[in-house]
């Protein structure tokens, strides 16, 4: 990771201001921002009331920015059969333009892996109609959270790229990188907000970094087990045993922000009119890969749990140069079984070094 | 669009779930991070609770069998309807006549108003629900 | 300034046109686009496939089982399997469906030009390798000797009798045989594999073309590799569950590539380098 | 459960009885597991290879209904080894002079012979057991739906005591409660012989206090149980029904009664979310709110009262529950007027002593309240028998072996027992609404050792007919050695294999609960296989 950021576009905000910048972001776009609600749980939260609402930029929240572009459950269609034929009709969703506020770089590389996903072989229009117009200002993260470990996967604690502004906390006040045409726009249209950042500012984000660096608490060692998966050297009994603990919940794939896997199914409304769904779905689930008639090509708990280790960090690294787990964390510690991907990461590289 | 803490209905361990509404319909639902049950994550039922909510299959109007069809009909029809054919077999027989069936699914108000609904207006202690099963 | 986005999950309406009754179990349906603009401009390769839409049942892909080289209508062989399939062997001519595609890596005919062609399949695998022999009949010249082998149940479950009959006109070598013979049965019983031991192919001018059933696969495989074929030299189209037909929803993974968009046509040489059921049993 | 759900991982060592955990409580098996990878051991008593047993360090596959003897032999080896707790006995039970000297009597060899686990696997669950610092029981529905269902879990209650493991945190007894808020039905007095708050119907002090609240007399005699009710018959006492949000004709046993008993009431009214099997039957059917549509509180498994909260408005005409009972009760003379499920949850904390300081401001705040909760400044209870029983010292009740109401026989050779799956709840009414739970799971299917199966020629997933005395069904064949040889398992979610049509309605005298986990059966081919 450079030092600076490759984008010398620079400046300040200092905090005291920050409500100010935000109440001029919420006339023009739907602020969507991490909030600690009533219950002490942080989720990304549609901000109607910027002044009730209580922003945490620390813990990480516990929902992503998935749910926004891939929702857990999207109507793309009504149908109706009559006479005259089978038709379908779009249901037209309006997404005001929104400014997505306080992103981490976990969660601002799961956009971009998401990008890709739904652009690469073809255009998704339910994705990108939900992803254009979105405007991203990520914060990096001076201390991570104690399940984090996206300094082994390559997506943080700091983020060089993925957001139109990007912030680093520098105590009494935010440097703010510009890091798109959107983002210098942004700061361009509201400059009083803005002063210029100076070499010794960002030597402070150098430090916020470096300091960052070293509060990881764990070491998870991706590559070795990406290293392991590609050359075949992960005993089949690591996936015997992970498999036998897992409950069959899919909490870790509706939890991840990079687990795009989704299903589509007919809801009917009467017997001649229904819509059309898109769903989440996870490729642990035995129903994910069964076939009409019941044949199932993935015979085993034991294959779709090493189709869900793989494709993270095998396949996607030979798709797009990197794992597409972003270290986040969210699945750590909340499996049933205790089936997550650090305990796969640990065990592939047993015996190994 | 919102997310509404509430506690699922699934089985006795009692999640906290976020309900996740757009549009007036619920649309997912999560699990609550610092909920001492859910602690971040649900079962498969939990997170597909959604489905059951907003389906298409749910009763949306009173039904009353006329000519042996059960057929939508006002709510102060069958309100006054179901009250007259209580009260008859409660004021011809007794209340002993009527069982009542309270829900291990509903809520503690409800069973607690539909107890003291068999006990004071239909005079009988014949309540119960399925606890055993 | 977002781009109109072309809406690829948009199913268009079709048209059944002709219903062709292979068995019991199966049916090809003859199907034209409503939109007659758009029905003539359609084209597709053999080995690709159709998301089909029905009423309250979702979508299914299904292989093409035309040619390209007779364009105008598509047609869609289909086994009675799962809900969808049931419900589509419920319908009657003039009734409509909902179409999207064609998806899919085809066959690669340029590289099948001047080989002789050996097409093994079983059951409602000879689906999507009918579109492959027609094509061959309609361009006859470009390509070397054709032969068939179809293995069925019973004499009473062999499908595309009338095509068979055609083909065989055309000077098509074609085998059959049967799991269990009945009264009136005169030719082979017994697996598909039995009818290669009496093939002499030209194994170096030859590629062969393999559909059928996992298990009736690895004993093909097995038989053709003794014969002396080459990996390279069989080819076969998978079939996976499939939610959104161009790469996304994963549904069809294999090993890292997905059959609806990687495949469903593979090189058994692409096969080997895969973990799949199909080979491993 | 006297302790709540957290306490588990704590164990040291879990004896489950009789409990689907990862199926049926995931978030308690999770506690489980992830105790298991902290050290703790795992002793699984359960007739099934279930996917916990697989995961347990001991699995005693006693034979079913044979809970009290294999409990007893256990108990006699902490004798025996001098693992019992005395200072505990001493100090905080009673009666136990009579459950020694019936241990002491006890043939251990035939004991462990009658329920089929080998007498040195006892031995070691003792040992693991007895000398635990922190032991937790959970057990579940294996452990009541049994004839003697009351002294199965009363026998569990003397290991516990007679081992000391009871009263601490992360130690005790923890019956686990099947459906989200069966806990709360029952502290609501939605029981034929208790008030709220398990006030005796049948005392006069209890009834004096709620007549003054309600302003009527009450009637004095304990009403019918569930079971009595639906299995009354055609002509039976009960003449109407006003059904809430259950389904008897899938989840009572012995069906064919119940839907004659249904039918033949002169007035059946249901109110529910979906037309159910038992709204099918009704005079009127009512459209209820879901849980989503409506706020008020669920009890769950470890007592804790935490709110429902409304998230969406109810679709078409549906009435919250609670409307509909406050307009039927002023149509019938009795005046209810709540402005919302606050209120009634203050009327709940005046007559409920244990709910005495659980009022919605209080539970909206944290995680809600654990019972008991006497008054506004108790904190509530996280773990039950701290410093004493309930009833003072622990009773020891000694019990010994009583066999099933059915066992099997020439004509009906297979044991059935009966369960629960993941990945549906109770008779399928919302889960089996979801697309994804029915892709699945959506069928029933019945679990067969693969030498019963060999020996009738079956193949897998292969329909069969199911045959009781009672009634007969037809479901796929599941071939495994999750069973034994001579036991038959399937689930009650589904209502194209409504199991509750062979289920025995003999029941457990003590609380009325059926015996769903044993009864004779035997398995039929299919014409069409």
């Amino acid at each position: 990771m450079p030092h600076t950021s490759e984008l010398a576009d620079s400046h300040l905000l200092k905090k005291d201001h920050l409500k100010g910048f935000l109440r001029k972001l919420a006339k023009e776009y739907r602020l969507v921002a991490p909030v600690r609600n009533r219950h002490s749980d942080v989720l990304f939260t549609v901000i109607d009331d910027l002044d009730a609402a209580e922003i945490e930029l620390n813990e990480p929240p516990q929902n992503s920015l998935k749910q926004f572009f891939l929702p857990q459950q999207e109507r793309l269609y009504t149908y109706t059969t009559s006479p005259e034929g089978y038709d379908f009709q779009p249901i037209p969703t309006s997404i005001p333009p929104t400014v997505y506020f306080g992103v981490h770089p976990c969660d601002l590389s799961a956009v971009l892996y998401m990008d890709v996903v739904f652009s690469r072989r073809q255009r998704d229009p339910f994705y990108l109609r939900r992803r254009q117009g979105s405007v991203l200002i990520g914060i990096n993260c001076n201390s991570p959270a104690p399940k984090c470990f996206c300094n082994a996967t390559g997506s943080g604690p700091f983020i060089e790229m993925g957001s139109d502004l990007q912030l680093t906390d520098l105590g009494d006040r935010f440097l703010v990188e510009a890091g798109r045409t959107s983002g210098h726009g942004l700061i361009e249209r509201w400059q009083g907000f803005f002063a210029a950042a100076t070499d010794k500012d960002r030597a402070a984000r150098y430090q916020a970094f470096l300091e960052a660096r070293g509060r990881f608490s764990r070491q998870v060692h991706v590559e070795q087990a990406i290293r392991r998966l590609e050359a075949d050297a992960v005993p089949d009994e690591v996936f015997a045993e992970l498999s036998l603990r897992c409950q069959d919940c899919g909490g870790c794939a509706y939890l991840c922000p990079t687990c795009t896997c989704f299903t589509i199914s007919d809801q009917p409304l009467d017997a001649i009119s229904g819509q059309r769904l898109r769903s989440w779905d996870a490729c642990t689930f035995a129903g994910f890969t069964a076939m009409a008639g019941g044949h199932n090509p993935v015979q085993a708990k034991t294959e779709a749990i090493r189709q869900r280790f793989t494709h993270k960090l095998r396949d996607d690294v030979r798709l797009t140069g990197r794992p597409s787990c972003v270290g986040c964390g969210r699945c750590v510690g909340i499996c049933f079984g205790g089936t997550d991907i650090v305990r796969f990461v640990e065990r592939a590289c047993q015996g190994s070094l | 669009m919102q997310d509404v803490l509430t506690t699922c209905v699934y089985c006795g361990c009692g999640c906290g779930l976020y309900l996740h509404v757009e549009d007036g319909q619920v649309r997912g639902s999560q699990p609550s991070r610092h909920h001492p049950v859910s602690r971040d994550n649900l079962c498969v039922k939990g997170w597909h609770i959604h489905e059951s909510i907003n389906h298409p299959d749910r009763l949306t109007t009173p039904l009353i069998r006329k000519n042996g069809v059960l057929t939508p009909s006002p709510w102060e029809e069958a309100l006054d309807f179901t009250a007259r054919q209580l009260g008859h077999i409660r004021d011809q027989h007794s209340g002993s006549a009527i069982g009542v069936l309270a829900s291990a699914k509903c809520t503690n108000e409800e069973n607690y108003l539909l107890q003291k609904f068999a006990r004071t207006a239909l005079n009988t202690n014949n309540v119960d629900h399925c606890a055993r099963l | 300034m977002p781009q109109p986005i072309t809406d690829i999950y948009l199913p268009r309406q079709a048209k059944v046109e002709q219903i062709i009754v292979e068995n019991s179990q199966i049916s090809t349906f003859v199907l034209a686009f409503s939109d007659h603009t758009y029905n003539n401009a359609f084209r597709h390769q053999p080995g690709q496939f159709m998301m089909v839409s029905m009423p309250h049942c979702g979508e299914a892909p299904i292989s093409i089982s035309s040619t390209p080289t007779r364009p105008g209508a598509i047609h869609l062989s289909v086994r009675r399997a799962g809900k969808l399939t049931a419900a589509m062997h419920g319908l009657r001519t003039g009734d409509t469906i909902g179409l999207r595609g064609p998806y899919g890596r085809p066959f690669p005919m340029e590289q099948l030009q001047k080989k002789d062609l050996l097409f093994v399949a079983g059951g409602i695998g000879l689906a999507p390798l009918r579109g492959v022999i027609n094509g061959c009949l309609d361009q006859r010249d470009q390509f070397g000797t054709l032969t068939v082998l179809y293995g069925s149940r019973t004499p009473s479950d062999i499908a595309f009798q009338s095509d068979l009959g055609l083909w065989k006109k055309q000077g098509v070598d074609c085998r059959l045989t049967v799991d269990a013979a009945e009264p009136g049965w005169d030719g082979a019983v017994g697996l598909v594999t039995s009818l290669l031991d009496d093939l002499k192919p030209n194994v170096n001018q030859s590629t062969t073309l393999v559909c059928g059933p996992p298990l009736m696969f690895r004993a093909v495989l097995g038989r053709l590799a003794s014969m002396g074929f080459s990996d390279h030299q069989v080819l076969t189209t998978m079939e996976r569950h499939m939610k959104c037909g161009v790469g996304i929803c994963r549904h069809c993974h294999m090993d890292g590539k997905m059959a609806c968009a990687d495949g469903p046509v593979f090189s058994l040489a692409e096969l080997r380098q895969l973990k799949i059921m199909e080979l491993d049993g | 459960m006297t302790n709540s759900i957290n306490e588990i991982e704590n164990a040291e060592v879990i004896l489950v009885s009789g409990s689907n955990t990862t199926e049926a409580h995931p978030q308690v098996a999770r506690r489980m597991l992830d105790a298991v990878d902290r050290g703790a051991r795992l002793i699984v008593i359960d007739p099934r290879r279930t996917r916990l047993a697989e995961c347990a360090h001991l699995h005693l596959a006693l034979r079913p209904g044979t809970d009290i003897p294999l409990l007893n032999a256990m108990m006699r080896v902490l004798l025996d080894e001098g693992l019992a707790d005395d200072l505990f006995i001493e100090m905080r039970t009673e009666n136990f002079l009579a459950l020694r000297d019936m241990l002491n009597r006890l043939d251990l060899e035939a004991t462990a012979a009658l329920t089929g686990v080998d007498l040195p696997l006892i031995r070691q669950a003792a040992q693991l057991y007895g000398r635990a610092r922190k032991a937790v029981i959970c057990y579940c529905l294996g452990v009541t739906q049994h004839v003697c269902g009351t002294e199965n879990v009363q026998t569990i209650a003397n290991l516990a005591m007679l081992a000391g493991h009871i009263e601490k945190e992360d130690t005790g007894v923890d019956p686990l409660r099947g459906q989200n808020n069966v806990q709360g039905a029952c502290d609501m007095g939605a029981l034929p012989n208790m008030l709220p708050s398990y006030q005796d119907v049948a005392n006069q002090d209890y009834r004096d206090k709620f007549e003054r609240a309600w302003g009527v007399s009450l009637p004095e005699a304990p009403g019918m149980t569930l079971v009595k009710m639906t299995h009354g018959g055609a002509q039976g006492p009960i003449r109407a029904m006003f059904i809430m949000g259950e389904n008897p004709m899938l989840s009572d046993p012995t069906l064919n009664k119940v839907e004659e008993t249904l039918r033949g009431l002169d007035f059946l009214v249901v109110s529910d979310i979906f037309l159910t099997e038992t709204a099918r039957l009704a005079q009127v059917v009512f459209p209820a709110a879901c849980f989503a549509e409506k706020s008020g509180s669920f009890t769950n498994s470890e007592r804790r009262v935490q709110m429902v909260r409304k998230a969406v408005a109810p679709p078409g005409e549906c009435r919250a529950d609670s409307e509909i009972i406050m307009a039927l009760s002023n149509r019938l003379g009795y005046a209810m007027e709540y402005d919302s499920s606050g209120e009634v949850m203050e009327e709940i904390a005046l007559l409920s002593p244990i709910y005495g300081g659980m009022h919605h401001d209080r539970l909206e705040q944290n995680w809600g309240l654990q019972w008991p909760c006497w008054d506004r400044s108790h904190a509530g209870t996280p773990f039950l028998h701290k410093y004493y029983f309930t009833r003072g010292k622990g009773h020891f009740m000694p019990a010994s072996h009583t066999e099933p109401g059915e066992t099997p026989d020439q004509e009906y050779p297979l044991l059935l027992m009966t369960g629960r799956i993941y990945h549906q709840y109770h008779t399928g009414t919302m889960t089996r609404k979801s697309e994804r739970l029915s892709r699945e799971c959506d069928h029933a299917v019945l679990q067969i050792n693969p030498k019963d199966a060999k020996a009738m020629g079956l193949r897998q997933g292969e329909m069969v007919r199911l045959v009781s005395r009672r009634g007969e069904i037809t479901l796929a064949a599941s071939i495994t050695d999750q069973v034994e040889p001579g036991m038959v398992y399937t689930t009650f979610h589904f209502a194209e294999a409504p199991i509750n049509r062979l289920t025995n309605d003999a029941f457990d005298t003590g609380s009325g609960c059926p015996e769903y986990k044993v009864c004779a059966v035997r398995v039929e081919k299919t014409m069409s296989s």
